[in-house]
């Protein structure tokens, strides 16, 4: 029996995935290990290795080559690295293994030129979800308050906090046609992807701040769950507020009473093409930055992003919310235009300009208007 | 009848050695078995882990660097009686320190004399954190323990105010940690182990050189004379609160060398976590070796094995690998156990002896 | 956007301060009677994930609650057993388990992370929330809030106005003495490194099911444990005035998320270090008026004498020191 | 109620405290336990009120054999004990070590036993506030406390363990008064005491301890010469006290006030001339160790000044002293002499004065091998200290005095050691000085060993030198009054 099984390991396609947080966080990381069962379904005979809480808190003096080596070890062959965090390990490990594909999400080292062959990009239009998060928030919002709990600061997270930003905008300024000066935009950034206790601010304490302030809807940019626990929380207190979860479809299960909606990522489909051609050997070094099917964002066999209403939209926003995901499927409307300034004043787009996607991917700063660091200077 | 004594102490060595290891297996494997493990399955690939590939050796002899460094360095604050928490604390601002070498000293400059540098750097600045605790113990009266404890959360914040703020990455601020060195200033490395040299080089040096201070030189009676009995010291012209400050020097130098080595070995850049709680590990360490130079080495090695094989747990079992920890805490608690029973037993025996005689 | 309510702001110090209070005080009663818990950091994480477990799967918060105190209890009893009857370092003990414990919380508390389980019920005390202010800031929270405000008077009470709280003064000040008037200073240490320990788990439990609702690797109640410990130097071992630290540390937690908009520079988190450097100050200051040289100087000068005596935070006279019987 | 011990054992590992006691104690008397330092006499007490469980014997109480497993079975029967080494609360109010050990349960009684405790004072005439805290008393009024507390019990025989140290003439006054008064009340009272001239206006009967055994008992009217006998085994020794001519100040102590010790020691005002060879007389614990400390630069004082040589050392540390060749043996040999856990040759290494990092081993073993003959010390250079016998361990610590001492201040430097043996080491010391032109402070508990070496005796009483005197102008009377604080 047991040679048997040793031969059916054999023919298997291992993939390894790394992931940053664990893999059942209802977060970014759980939505990784979601679309690797995907590929194991959608492709026979191939096999998900996996190990999750790879960072430095929870994993210290583990690296991600080390890793790597072991993965490559135990048979796999294709490496799913899902941390921007794991850059530098990523491409050091790409570089020790040259006969093993890697894909580092949310990276870059295939359009800066730095990767080997064997090393591309993957990575989800998320502003699109994240506009959708702004408006519903706006939508909602009663004080015109909105916080946004952000992780750490950088291209990418300053893209999706302005993405949402622009949501919330345009639903206050052009669905309810509200005075400009009522919509507060805050972001407080916390330090990390994920609370690390004595090492990043505590995103607990941070939302519950956003409420005590009176913001009456909190957009989180963290991969744990924290702001919809304590939406919950002072709902039950007797508060009227709401939070939008990130990355996860399933996040807002349990949470019903103050759960907006969750953009979210859906790497199943990017995995399977990924795979294929990595099996048929003919897999590029590529930066791929996928978009949602506009057809149906929801679809789960082609959308690379999308946007779960929750139960608490209410049935009018549902609609409008509706009508403004056909706005921008049709290109109608395209928030990423001019004329918006930086927050410091300084020109990002001119009046009529288009955003190209390497301007949307390298956010310098905040947009005008929005409250919060920009970068730490 | 020295030679009788001697095979005696040996024998009851292996006794107390196997009841504990035996205490901590029924232990473990309980534990396990409640988390809807098999024990053995866990066992061996923990085992696999560590020694299943020339690369899974590399990493244990990785971890086991700065755990036997740090070890080097609690034997002289144990010796002198000493509690020194702040170790953590120490390796962290080696790393600081070694990091700020990297940092400022012009590219110019030859790798090898950069990385030279950085070590010595990482050793002042891990003594002089060792030495601020020190001045508190020696005169301002506060317990080692908590000027230690105080001083390891003052370096995490730090190296935390570094790494978000003026060492940055550009544009990014995030506990990732700080820019990566250039590829020259890595400790250079055997490709199928991935160990560097130098780093092996460095720490069993350490050991002979602690072993050789503590046991061929005045420095080394002194502080054993100082922790046995610190009211004789004058009696022998020893200075308390020197050899303390020598002794938390010594132990803060080797922190930050380990500092300093996860920074151009491991991690080739500042991370929050840099220290990784080796400090606090090898003070379980020094405690299981019975605070005996070449038995340190040696449990590092097992702690470093299973620190790195418990990685497979997670992949293969689908368990969290901190199973390690409760190993290692386990078998700590279990070698006290084991020792106060038997001074208790010696106890009653002499007692029992002397009431004999009456 | 910094428009300060107060109300808010003093409410959600209460709130937030409640396991570290908790913690303080667990750790108070076993300090003052000569053991030092240093598993306090590690105990806390085992009993959170004790308490959302045993929440979780029996769906019910008193058991949570209870097998979180149990937990407490128990890990608090081998720290006294092996420094009471086995003549071990209770530091060295206390610091093993802290990590061990924290690594067992992790261990076995794994398939139950980040799963919303049960939480306190939010549980305002009609009349008295309508008050104005004071109603907000103590009387519109949930069950364990005000349990941690009763606890603080209930110890302070016990402690210095009951018999039995002499008798636990004197086995930590002098056990030797207090064993000459018919205590049993070894049992009344282990009796009370056990409700500290109680409290602990509760404490413990307090942030699995109420203040950081849920489980998880981090849980969030990483290093608060050590925090309590240099609480209970700071209070001087007592509990009105551990309680007051804990409060202002629950403000200054709270206030660094302000902090972080009015100085960005500096990260938010460096905020949660303020008791660690508190702390030694306070033990310098003790030290330091304990100085024959301080004392005589005050000797005839009343000011100096009464700011001494309110600085006099002096520790339990036998704490960390192993109580050994006249024989074996 | 009166009590009889029989053949009590107490064995702490190789030592034997209590060796076989046996006496008894007559109900509403005063019976005196007498004898020298470590003769047994508190453990035997402690044995007695429960305190330490005795390894053999008996114990009868009006008869009745009686087992106590602690304190609180012996204070059920009514006997009660005031420990030499003070068991109270200093962090406490005097109320709260007034109620501990007699208030149970979770009411606060306070006022019943402030009403109790005044009650108690009125009558036994003694001062105390029940709210002061215990550390602002003196250790007179503590033990007047103590004492209330006991009776306040229901104590019918009480202990006292030498409560006349280190308090003052007035409040033993009142301590004997109250004693007496307790004694016509039919209470019996055991006074552990080394103090024969208390023991002689107290008591009724004495009792004489001596390493662990009973040497003697004595009825009133006492001879106190025979009772000395029993207690120090005064046999006459060779007078070796040598004629010399003091030098030029070697240290100079003025108006010097230090803490430590059981009572400090207090504006002290001394010179010592080089070449002079000084005894200090007291009880333990007057001062005499601070007082060598003091001179040592181990303990600092708060006031005053010290000067060596002529050089001012006021605050200076011991190292400065020892620059001046100062040498300081104490005491308590393996407490702060000698390091438990090293071997012989380690003591050497450590004491080896070349500036080399390295130990020099050959040296350290020549070392030892020559002073172990020299000093006829009964071990090898491998030999843990902690597991040489008493004596040796002293011949071990006088080893260490290096040729170039000037001063020695030495603690009792014939504690422990035969008087074979003593005289012995006198010789070698008073070789030594006049070859060096060294001069000795010492301390011995006994007068005769005092008045034997010392050409000037300094007395010590509750922390002040209340005689300076030479040896030719006193005898043994005038200081043994001394010592009990009568100049
Ligand atoms: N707890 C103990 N452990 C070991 N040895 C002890 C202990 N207590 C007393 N001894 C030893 O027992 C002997 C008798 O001591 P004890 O205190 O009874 O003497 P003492 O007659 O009261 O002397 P002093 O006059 O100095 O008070 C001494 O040798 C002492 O060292
Ligand atoms: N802790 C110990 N370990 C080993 N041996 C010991 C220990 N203590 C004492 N001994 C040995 O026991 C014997 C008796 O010691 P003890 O101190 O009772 O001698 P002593 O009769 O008092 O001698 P002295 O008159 O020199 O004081 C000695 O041979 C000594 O070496
Ligand atoms: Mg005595
Ligand atoms: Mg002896």
């Amino acid at each position: 029996g047991d040679k048997a099984e040793k031969k059916a390991n054999k023919d298997e396609y291992k993939f390894g995935l790394i992931m940053v947080g664990p893999h059942n966080d209802h977060g970014w990381s759980q939505a990784h290990y979601e679309g690797g069962e995907y590929v194991e379904k959608h492709i026979p005979g191939t096999k998900m290795i996996y190990i999750d809480k790879v960072n430095p808190a929870d994993r210290p003096g583990v690296t991600i080559p080390q890793i790597v080596d072991d993965m490559v070890e135990k048979g796999a062959k294709f490496i799913i690295a899902n941390s921007d965090d794991m850059s530098d390990g990523t491409l050091e490990a790409a570089k020790q293994h040259p006969d093993v594909s890697f894909i580092h999400i949310s990276g870059d080292h295939a359009l800066t030129g730095k990767a080997p062959k064997n090393l591309g990009n993957l990575m989800g239009k998320m502003e699109y979800g994240k506009m959708m998060a702004g408006y519903t928030a706006a939508l909602t919002s009663k004080t015109g308050k909105i916080g946004f709990l952000g992780p750490l600061l950088n291209d990418e997270t300053r893209r999706l906090a302005s993405a949402a930003y622009l949501g919330a905008k345009y639903a206050w300024e052009e669905v309810l046609k509200k005075d400009p000066k009522d919509l507060k935009f805050e972001v407080i950034w916390i330090g990390f992807w994920f609370n690390i206790p004595g090492v990043t601010a505590d995103p607990t304490q941070v939302t519950q701040n956003f409420y005590n302030k009176g913001c009456d809807v909190v957009i989180s940019g963290i991969d744990t769950t924290e702001a919809t626990i304590v939406a919950d929380q002072e709902r039950k207190k007797g508060k009227k507020v709401w939070a939008v979860p990130y990355d996860y479809k399933g996040a807002c299960k349990g949470t019903a009473s103050s759960c907006l909606g969750v953009p979210y990522f859906n790497w199943g489909p990017s995995y399977v093409k990924n795979i294929k051609a990595a099996m048929a050997g003919n897999l590029k070094s590529e930066w791929v930055w996928a978009g949602p099917d506009w057809k149906d964002i929801n679809n789960e066999d082609t959308s690379a992003v999308g946007f779960e209403a929750g139960a608490a939209l209410s049935a009018e926003n549902k609609k409008q919310l509706d009508q403004f995901i056909v706005e921008l499927g049709s290109g109608k409307l395209n928030l990423f235009k001019g004329p918006l300034n930086y927050q410091d004043g300084s020109v990002f787009l001119k009046k009529g300009e288009v955003a190209s996607d390497k301007q949307i991917w390298y956010m310098k700063q905040l947009l005008k208007g929005m409250i919060g660091q920009s970068s730490t200077k | 009848m020295t030679i009788i004594k001697e095979e005696n102490t040996t024998i009851s060595l292996l006794k107390d050695i196997s009841l504990t290891a035996l205490f901590v297996f029924i232990f473990t494997t309980l534990i396990i078995t409640i988390s809807g493990a098999p024990p053995f399955e866990a066992y061996e690939n923990i085992i696999r882990g560590a020694f299943g590939s020339y690369s899974k050796f590399g990493q244990v002899i990785k971890v086991w660097i700065p755990l036997t460094l740090c070890s080097c360095g609690l034997l002289y604050t144990f010796k002198i009686n000493l509690w020194n928490i702040g170790i953590e604390g120490q390796m962290i601002m080696g790393a600081v320190f070694g990091m700020a070498a990297f940092k400022y000293i012009p590219g110019t400059c030859p790798a090898a004399l950069t990385i030279l540098i950085a070590f010595i750097a990482g050793l002042t600045g891990g003594a002089i954190w060792a030495l601020f605790a020190g001045f508190l113990k020696t005169f301002g009266g506060v317990n080692e323990i908590f000027a230690g404890l105080g001083m390891n959360f003052v370096a995490q914040s730090i190296i935390l105010w570094l790494i978000f703020g003026p060492w940055k990455r550009e544009g990014i601020a995030s506990m990732s940690g700080t820019e990566q060195l250039s590829e020259p200033l890595w400790l250079s490395t055997f490709t199928k182990m991935r160990i560097s040299p130098t780093a092996i080089v460095l720490t069993v040096a350490s050991i002979l050189i602690t072993a050789f201070i503590l046991k061929y030189t005045k420095v080394g009676l002194g502080l054993k004379a100082i922790g046995s009995n610190m009211q004789s010291a004058f009696m022998y012209k020893l200075k308390p609160t020197s050899y303390m400050l020598l002794a938390m020097i010594f132990a803060g130098g080797f922190a930050g060398l380990a500092g300093t080595m996860q920074v151009t070995g491991v991690y080739h850049r500042l991370i929050p976590t840099i220290s990784s709680n080796y400090g606090y590990l090898a003070l379980f360490v020094v405690m299981l070796a019975n605070y005996n130079v070449w038995a340190a080495p040696l449990v590092a090695l097992f702690f470093a094995c299973l620190n790195v094989g418990s990685i497979q747990l997670p992949m293969v079992l689908q368990i969290d690998s901190s199973l390690s920890g409760v190993i290692q805490g386990a078998l700590v608690l279990a070698t006290l156990g084991v020792q106060s029973f038997k001074t208790m037993k010696k106890k009653r025996r002499e007692y029992n002896n002397s009431n004999g005689r009456v | 956007m910094e428009e300060f309510n107060l109300t808010i702001l003093f409410a959600s110090v209460i709130a937030t301060a409640t396991p570290i209070l908790l913690a303080t005080l667990g750790e108070t009663i076993s300090e003052k009677s000569g053991i030092i818990n240093l598993s306090l950091d590690g105990t806390l994480l085992l009993c959170a994930m004790t308490g959302f477990v045993i929440s979780y799967e029996t769906n019910s918060l008193i058991l949570g609650f209870a097998g979180a105190a149990v937990v407490g209890a128990v890990i608090s009893s081998i720290v006294g057993v092996f420094s009471i009857y086995l003549n071990q370092s209770q530091v060295a003990v206390g610091f093993v388990l802290t990590l061990m414990a924290r690594d067992l919380a992790y261990f076995i508390g794994n398939p139950y992370s980040r799963i919303q389980g049960p939480q306190v019920a939010h549980m305002p005390i009609p009349f008295l929330e309508d008050i104005p202010f004071l109603g907000s800031v103590f009387f519109n929270h949930n069950f364990t809030v005000y349990f941690s405000m009763l606890m603080i008077f209930a110890c302070w009470w016990y402690i210095y106005k009951t018999p039995y709280g002499l008798k636990l003064r004197a086995v930590g000040e002098h056990p030797g003495a207090a064993f000459s008037r018919a205590i049993n200073p070894r049992k009344s240490q282990m009796l009370y490194v056990i409700a500290g320990g109680l409290i602990i788990g509760i404490a413990g439990a307090t942030f699995s099911l109420s203040t950081k609702a849920g489980w998880g690797r981090p849980q969030g109640a990483e290093g608060t444990g050590w925090i309590a410990l240099a609480l209970v130097i700071f209070g001087g071992w007592n509990p009105i005035k551990a309680a007051v630290g804990a409060y202002l540390f629950a403000f200054l937690q709270t206030m660094g998320i302000h902090f972080q908009s009015w100085f960005p520079s500096v990260p938010a988190q460096v905020f949660n270090m303020a008791p660690f450097p508190l702390m030694i100050f306070t033990l310098l200051i003790i030290n330091f008026f304990q100085r024959e040289s301080i004392i005589l100087l005050a000797k005839d000068k009343p000011l100096l004498k009464t700011i001494l005596r309110k600085l006099d935070n002096t520790a339990p006279t036998s704490l960390g020191k192993p109580y050994k019987p006249d024989e074996y | 109620m009166w009590i009889e011990l029989k053949s009590i054992h107490k064995h702490y590992g190789n030592v034997r405290a209590n060796n076989g006691v046996s006496f008894k104690v007559n109900e509403g008397s005063i019976h005196a336990v007498i004898g020298e330092n470590g003769a047994g006499k508190s453990t035997l007490m402690k044995v007695l009120s429960g305190y330490t469980s005795r390894t053999s014997g008996e114990i009868l109480v009006d008869g009745e054999p009686v087992y106590f497993k602690s304190p609180e079975d012996a204070t059920k029967i009514g006997i009660g004990m005031l420990y030499q080494d003070p068991m109270d609360f200093p962090q406490l109010t005097v109320l709260e070590n007034f109620m501990l050990g007699q208030i149970k349960g979770f009411r606060n009684s306070e006022k019943k036993f402030k009403e109790k405790l005044k009650k108690y004072t009125d009558e036994l005439e003694f001062d105390l506030s029940p709210n002061a805290q215990l550390k602002t008393l003196t250790i007179g009024e503590r033990q007047q406390l103590e004492i209330i507390r006991l009776l306040s019990l229901g104590a019918k025989v009480i202990i006292l363990d030498e409560p006349t140290t280190g308090i003052s003439v007035e409040q033993k006054d009142k301590l004997f008064a109250a004693l007496k008064r307790l004694v016509k009340e039919g209470k019996s009272v055991i006074l552990v005491s080394h103090k024969i001239e208390d023991v002689e206006i107290l008591c009724d009967k004495i009792t004489v301890l001596k390493q662990g055994c009973v040497t003697g008992e004595m009825e009133k009217p006492f001879d106190l010469e025979k009772a000395l006998m029993m207690m120090f085994e005064t046999e006459s020794k060779t007078p070796v006290r040598s004629k010399i001519v003091p030098g030029k100040k070697h240290i100079e102590m003025k108006n010097v006030s230090v803490s430590g010790g059981r009572t400090g020691l207090h504006n002290c005002d001394v010179t010592v001339r080089r070449n002079e060879i000084i005894g200090l007389a007291g009880l333990e614990g007057s001062g005499q160790g601070v007082f060598l400390r003091c001179a040592t630069g181990l303990l600092k004082p708060y006031s005053g000044s010290v000067s060596l040589n002529g050089k001012n050392m006021t605050g200076k540390n011991i190292l400065s002293y020892q620059k001046e060749n100062t040498v300081f043996l104490p005491t308590n040999r393996l407490e702060e002499g000698l390091i438990p856990g090293l071997t012989i040759k380690e003591h050497y290494s450590l004491r080896q004065k070349s500036r080399s990092l390295f130990v020099d081993g050959a040296k350290a073993s020549s070392d030892s091998k020559e002073n172990i003959s020299k000093y006829n010390i009964k071990g090898d250079p491998r030999t843990l200290v902690e597991s040489l016998s008493g004596g040796n361990q002293q011949r071990l610590l006088l080893s260490f005095i290096p040729d170039d001492a000037e001063l020695l201040l030495l603690e009792n430097p014939t504690r422990g050691l035969d008087i074979g043996s003593a005289n012995w080491v006198w010789e070698l010391l008073q070789d030594f000085s006049k070859d060096n032109n060294s001069t000795i402070i010492f301390t011995s508990p006994e007068i005769d060993e005092i008045l034997m070496i010392a050409d000037r005796v300094l007395v010590f009483f509750d922390g002040k030198i209340i005689k300076d005197v030479k040896t030719d102008d006193t005898n043994l009377d005038e200081i043994g009054s001394a010592i009990a604080g009568k100049v």
